[in-house]
C-alpha cells in the first residue's frame, strides 16, 4: 500500500470530503494551500486572529446547513475561543432540546517536541475530555488520522479532531480507496499477555518501541490505542486488562485529571477488570510543569520508552500482595 | 417610511405581547412556577419589535439573556415559550433550556444566550451562511451596552466589515449592565462612534421611537441585502424592572430615573400615535389588550397542561443522529 | 462559636486581609457591595463585561507589586478568559525562569442546584486541575473557605477559589480570630473504618448525611474532604483507603478525566493502597450531559446521599473476589 | 523634538544592535544552535527603539512573538537574551522560554508572548499598577496589525480610555499576519482609526522614520503621565524576513514588495541623516558597527560558555516560594 504521511492523510480526509459535500467549508489563520488551490478562497477563508469569532461563526453556519471546519492550528490558540467551546459549542444541541444539529470539525494541533516551549507545546486534551457533548480522537498513525477525520467531518456533532505534532511528518500506509473508521473504537496495536499499555499517539509508537524491546526479554506486551477519546472503548481497554492483569497507561500530557486518570478509574471501578488486577497501575506521562524551551529540559519532562520500560517492569514487579483482609 | 395601519398596529400588538407575556412571567418567577432566573425586557419592547418589524422569514436573528422579546418579536409561539419557562415537555427545549435558553430555529431564532456577549460570533455565522447562500437573507445580532465592550463584539464587527457579511448589529443601550452604569465602563456614551473603525455605518436611535428603530433597521437590512455589509445600531432604550427577577439583588439606579423613563414607554406612545392618527380607538386598544391577555392566559394553560420531563429525558438530546 | 454563612466567610476573609495589605484590590463585573463601602471604588472596582481582559490585566498589575483579587463570579464567565488562565497566568511564573511573583487570587462560583441550564450549572474545576501551574481549592464549609482564602490570598502564586452555589447560604461556626488553613491538606470530617468516601463541596454534606443513615444500618463510613484540589493531599486520602479497603468519590462534576477520576487513579497506582483495596471504587458523579433546567431533570443528573449510600452498598458487597492468577 | 546627538547616536547604535543580533540569532538558529522557532524583527528597528527612546527607567512595556527588538530597545542584557536563544542556564529565563518568552522584569520588559494580543492585557495590568502607584510611570503595549483584529484589542483600550491608564498602544502594522495579508482582515487600512470609537488619539505615523515615531510616542507619554490616558499609534512598516524562520513555510509577498521596503530601511536612513547633520562620519558609523558586532560575538561566547540546564532543573521554578 502506499505511504503518506499524517499531515498529508489530514489534507486527503479534508479534501476528500470537501469534493463530496459543497456544504463543508474551512477556516484558518494560516490555511493549508492544496486545500486553497483546489477549493478556491471562498471555501477555504483565511481569517483574521480572532479565534473566539470564527469558533461562534462556525457554530452559527453549522446551524443555518454547512459543515463548517474550523482549524485552530495550535491547541494553544483555541483557549482564546473556550466560551464557544464550553458554553455554546459542546451545550446548544442539548441546551435547546435538540432542534438543529451542529456538524462542525474543529483540528488542533497537540504535544511537544517542537522546543516551542510552555505556550506552544500543549497536552490538554483532557481538559475538553471534561465536559460533556463533545467527541474527540488523537490518533497514533497516518491511517487512523484519515479515517477518523472522515467520520468526523460526516459525523452531525461538533468533533475535535487533535492531532500529534510529533507525528506530522511520520508516514504509514494509508489506501486509495475511500474508508472510514467509527469513533469510540479502540485499535490494539500490538497483541500481548503480560501487561496491558493503553497508549495515544506518539506514546503509541513509544510503547511499541518499549514491547519489542521487552520482547527480548520474554516480556509479552500489548498495545492499546484507543484512538477515540470520546466516547472512549472502555471495554475495549478492559478486556485488555482483564487478559493481562496489567496496566500501564502513557501519556504525552501531564497526569492530573488527565486522560490517564480516566483509564486507570474506568478499568478499577469494572469491579471484573479489578478483580482480574493483579498489580497497581501505572501513569507514565508528562511531569507535572509547564514545558520548558531548552531540548535536554523539554525532553526530560516529557515521557518516552524508557520510561514506559520502567513503567512495565514496576508493574511486572509490584504484584498484588495476598490480600490484607 | 411606508408602514401599513395593519402593520403599525401588529407593532403595537407584538410590544403589547411581550409587555403582558414577561408581567406574567415575572408574577409566576415570583410565585415558584419558574425557575431560575427570568430578565425582564419590559421598557424597550420597541427595541425588538422595530427591528424584527423590518426582517422577512429566513432571516434569522441571536439574542441575550434578555431573550423574550427577541422571540416574540421574531413570532415565537407564546404557548412553548410559557412552556418553557414552566419547564414543561411542550417547551421549546423541552425544559431543558429555560429562560436564559429560549430559541426557536425553525423560525430563525438563534437562541437566548446567558453569555454576555456569546451569540454575537454565532449570529455571525448565520450571516456569514446567508452570504454563501446568496439568497439575499440576513442575521441580526441584539446585545446590551455590557456586551459592546467584550473581545466578541470588536472581533465580529470587524470581520463582518471585511468580509461585507449581511448583518445588522443592534445595541440594546439601557444604560447599565446588571449593576454596573455604562457611563462607568465606556469612555464614550455612544457604542455607535466605533462602527467608524470598521468602515460601516454607526446609527444612533431612539429605542423607545419603534419608527426610528424600524427605520434604521429597514435602511441597514436595504444595505445589506444589497452585500454593502453591516451596520451598528445604538438603540437608547431603559428597562424598567430590576436586571434580574431574583431577590436580594441592589439596583442603585434612582426611582426619579425609572420614572422619567416610564414617562416614555414605547407602548403608550405608539398606541396613542395610532389614536392620534385615526388607525385605532381606545375601544380597539382595550380590545387589543384583551386579546394578548387572552394569549397569554392560553400559553399559561398550555404550560400547565404539558408534562414535566420524566428524569430520564436528561439524557435525550445528548448528541445529535 | 459564632456561625456565618459560606458567603459571608469569603467576604469577611478578603476583607480582612485588604486591611493588612493596601496592595490587595478587587476586580469584578458587579462588585460585592460591603467591600465596596469599606475600601472604595478605587480599590473594589466595577469592571466592564472583559473578563479576558481583566484576568491578563491581574496578571500585569501582580506582576508590578500589587496583589489582586480576580472576581470571575461564575466559572462560566472564566472561560471567555482561558488564554490568560493557561496560556499566561499558569505558565508566567514557570515560563520566566521565575524572575516575578505573581500573586492572584481568582474566584469562581461553581455548582448546581440553581436551576440556570448548562451554561450557568458547571463544576468544570477538572479542567483547571489538567493544567501544571495553578492551586486551586473548593472548600465545603464557611471555615474551611474562610481559612483557604486568607492562605490564598498571602499565597505568592495564582490560586483558584472554587466556591460552592449551593452552599453560600448555609452557615458554620467561625471563629472570630485570624487563621489560616494550608493548601493541600484534607480533612476528615467523619471518621469510619468500613468504606472511605472522599467528597467535595456540596458533595460533602450529602456524604455526611449518607454515612448518618448508613450508620444505623451499622455501616461505619470515613468522609474525607480534600478541600484544595492542587495540590491534592493523596496520602491522606490513601491512608484512609488503607484503613478501610474501600473508596467511593462523590463529586457534583461529571466523571471524565475529572477529580474523581484523579482520586481514582492516586488510590489505586500506590502499591500499599492497592494491596487493601478490597472493592472496586466507585465514582458518584453527575450523569455524562449538560445540566438542563427542569428541576425534575436538573435534580435527576446531580448525584446525591441516595447515589452515595447505593455506591457505598455497591462496594461493600462487590468485595474483591480471589485473585484470578 | 530635542534629541541630543548622543542620544541620535545611540538610537542608531540600538537599530544596529538589533539588526545584527538578529542576523546571528537566524543564521544560529539554521545552524541548530537555537531552538524553536525565531521570528526576526529586521526591517522595523525604528518602531521599538523610536517609542522606548522616549521612556525611562520604571517604564514598563510588553512584546509579542517577535521579540528581540523590544528587549534590546528596553535596555535588556545581549549576553543573557543570546544565552536564552541558546536555551542556557544563563539565560534570562534559565533555558525554560526561549525567543517566545524572553521577558527582564528588572529593566521593565514583561516578556515576548507566544499569543497573539496575549500581552496587551498583562501589559494594561501594568498601566494600572502605574496608575495606582501615582508615580507618572506609563506603560506599552507592542503588537501586531494581526492582534488588531482579537478581542483583547478592544477590551484593553476600552478599559484603558474609561479608567484613564497611562498606555500607549502600539501597533506594528507590518502589513501581514504570517501568511496573511491585513488587507484581507482589516476593513479599513488603519488600525488608528479605531482609536475615536474610545475617545482617544490614533495616530498613524511612519514606522520606518525613526524621529515620527519618537515624537508621537513622547507625546503619549506626556499624555500618560498628565493622567490623560491612553495613545493608539500604528507605525507603518514591514518586517524584511519570512514570518519566522522555519523552513517550507510560503511567503506570499512579491520581491518587488520587499525591495522597496529595503530601499526604506530604518538603519540606513537615520545613519545617512546622522552623517548629513555632522552628528557622525562614516568612519564613526563603521566603528559602531563594529563595536555592536563585538558585543554581539561576545554574547555568542556568552551563551556558549553558559551550561546547559540539567534535566532536573525541569522541576524548578514551578511555584514561587
Ligand atoms: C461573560 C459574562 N460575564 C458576566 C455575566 C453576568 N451578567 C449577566 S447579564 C450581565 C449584564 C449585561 O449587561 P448588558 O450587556 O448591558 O445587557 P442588559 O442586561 O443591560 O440587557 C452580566 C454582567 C455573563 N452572563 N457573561
Ligand atoms: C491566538 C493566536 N492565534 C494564532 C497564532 C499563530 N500566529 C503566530 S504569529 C501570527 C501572526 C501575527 O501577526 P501580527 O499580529 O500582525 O504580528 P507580526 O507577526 O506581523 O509581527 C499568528 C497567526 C498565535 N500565536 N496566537
Ligand atoms: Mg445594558
Ligand atoms: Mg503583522
Amino acid at each position: 500500500m502506499r505511504e503518506i504521511t499524517y499531515a498529508q492523510a489530514g489534507v486527503e480526509a479534508v479534501a476528500e470530503e470537501m469534493r463530496a459535500d459543497p456544504r463543508i467549508f474551512y477556516m484558518s489563520t494560516d490555511p493549508i494551500m492544496p486545500l486553497v488551490k483546489e477549493f478556491g478562497e471562498k471555501r477555504v477563508k483565511a481569517t483574521p486572529i480572532a479565534e473566539a469569532a470564527l469558533t461562534g461563526i462556525s457554530i452559527g453556519a453549522a446551524g443555518s446547513g454547512y459543515r463548517p471546519i474550523m482549524d485552530w492550528r495550535q491547541v494553544t490558540f483555541s483557549f482564546v475561543a473556550m466560551d464557544q467551546i464550553v458554553n455554546q459549542a459542546a451545550k446548544i444541541h442539548y441546551m435547546f432540546g435538540g432542534q438543529r444539529t451542529f456538524p462542525i470539525l474543529y483540528r488542533a494541533n497537540v504535544g511537544g517536541g517542537t522546543r516551542l516551549a510552555a505556550q506552544h507545546c500543549q497536552c490538554p486534551y483532557s481538559m475538553f475530555m471534561n465536559l460533556s457533548g463533545l467527541k474527540m480522537f488523537l490518533p497514533s498513525t497516518p491511517y487512523d488520522l484519515k479515517g477518523l477525520l472522515k467520520t468526523a467531518i460526516r459525523d452531525n456533532n461538533p468533533v475535535i479532531s487533535f492531532e500529534s505534532n510529533r507525528l506530522l511528518a511520520s508516514k504509514g500506509p494509508v489506501p486509495e480507496e475511500d474508508y472510514a473508521i467509527p469513533l469510540g473504537v479502540a485499535d490494539i496495536k500490538r497483541k500481548g499477555s503480560d501487561v496491558t499499555v493503553v497508549a495515544i499517539a506518539w506514546l503509541v509508537h513509544e510503547a511499541l518501541a518499549a514491547a519489542e524491546e521487552l520482547a527480548k526479554s520474554g516480556i509479552s506486551v500489548e498495545v492499546v490505542d484507543p484512538r477515540t477519546l470520546v466516547p472512549l472503548d472502555a471495554e475495549a481497554i478492559r478486556a485488555s486488562v482483564r487478559k493481562t492483569g496489567r496496566l500501564v497507561i502513557a501519556d504525552e500530557a501531564g497526569p492530573t485529571a488527565g486522560f490517564s486518570a480516566e483509564v486507570a478509574a474506568v478499568v478499577t471501578e469494572d469491579p471484573a477488570t479489578f478483580a482480574g488486577l493483579k498489580a497497581p497501575v501505572r501513569r507514565v506521562c508528562a511531569l507535572n510543569v509547564p514545558i520548558p524551551y531548552s531540548p535536554q529540559l523539554e525532553d526530560h519532562v516529557f515521557p518516552d520508552r524508557k520510561r514506559i520500560i520502567a513503567g512495565i517492569r514496576d508493574v511486572l514487579d509490584g504484584a498484588r500482595p495476598a490480600r490484607s483482609a | 417610511m411606508n408602514l401599513s395601519p395593519d402593520k403599525q398596529r401588529e407593532m403595537l400588538r407584538q410590544m403589547l405581547t411581550i409587555r403582558r407575556f414577561e408581567e406574567r412571567a415575572s408574577a409566576d418567577y415570583h410565585a415558584g412556577k419558574i425557575y431560575g432566573v427570568v430578565h425582564c425586557y419590559i421598557g424597550e419592547e420597541a427595541v425588538a419589535v422595530g427591528v424584527c418589524s423590518a426582517l422577512e422569514t429566513g432571516d434569522q436573528i441571536i439574542s441575550t439573556h434578555r431573550g423574550h422579546g427577541h422571540c416574540i418579536a421574531k413570532g415565537a409561539d407564546l404557548n412553548r415559550m410559557m412552556a418553557e419557562l414552566y419547564g414543561r415537555q411542550g417547551g421549546y427545549c423541552k425544559g431543558k433550556g429555560g429562560s436564559m435558553h429560549i430559541a426557536d430555529f425553525g423560525i430563525g431564532m438563534l437562541g437566548a444566550n446567558g453569555i454576555v456577549a456569546g451569540g454575537i460570533s454565532i449570529v455571525t455565522g448565520a450571516g456569514l451562511a446567508a452570504q454563501m447562500d446568496g439568497n439575499e437573507r440576513v442575521a441580526v445580532s441584539f446585545f446590551g451596552d455590557g456586551a459592546s465592550n467584550a473581545g466578541p463584539f470588536h472581533e465580529c464587527l470587524n470581520i463582518a466589515a471585511a468580509w461585507k457579511l449581511p448583518m445588522l448589529y443592534i445595541c440594546e443601550n439601557n444604560m447599565y449592565a446588571a449593576q454596573t452604569a455604562a457611563a462607568a465602563t465606556h469612555a464614550m456614551p455612544d457604542v455607535a462612534g466605533r462602527a467608524a473603525g470598521y468602515g460601516i455605518p454607526g446609527i444612533v436611535v431612539d429605542g423607545n421611537d419603534i419608527f426610528a428603530v424600524y427605520q434604521a433597521a429597514a435602511r441597514a437590512v436595504v444595505r445589506a441585502r444589497a452585500g454593502e455589509g453591516p451596520t451598528l445600531i445604538e438603540c437608547k432604550t431603559y428597562r424598567w424592572r430590576a436586571h434580574t427577577e431574583r431577590v436580594g439583588q441592589p439596583d442603585f439606579r434612582t426611582p426619579g430615573e425609572i420614572e422619567s423613563w416610564k414617562a416614555k414607554d414605547p407602548i403608550t406612545r405608539l398606541s396613542a400615535q395610532l389614536i392620534a392618527q385615526g388607525s385605532m380607538t381606545d375601544a380597539d386598544a382595550k380590545a387589543m389588550d384583551d386579546e394578548v391577555q387572552a394569549s397569554i392566559a392560553a400559553s399559561v394553560a398550555f404550560a400547565e397542561a404539558s408534562p414535566f420531563p420524566t428524569p430520564e429525558q436528561a439524557l435525550d438530546d445528548m448528541y445529535a443522529a
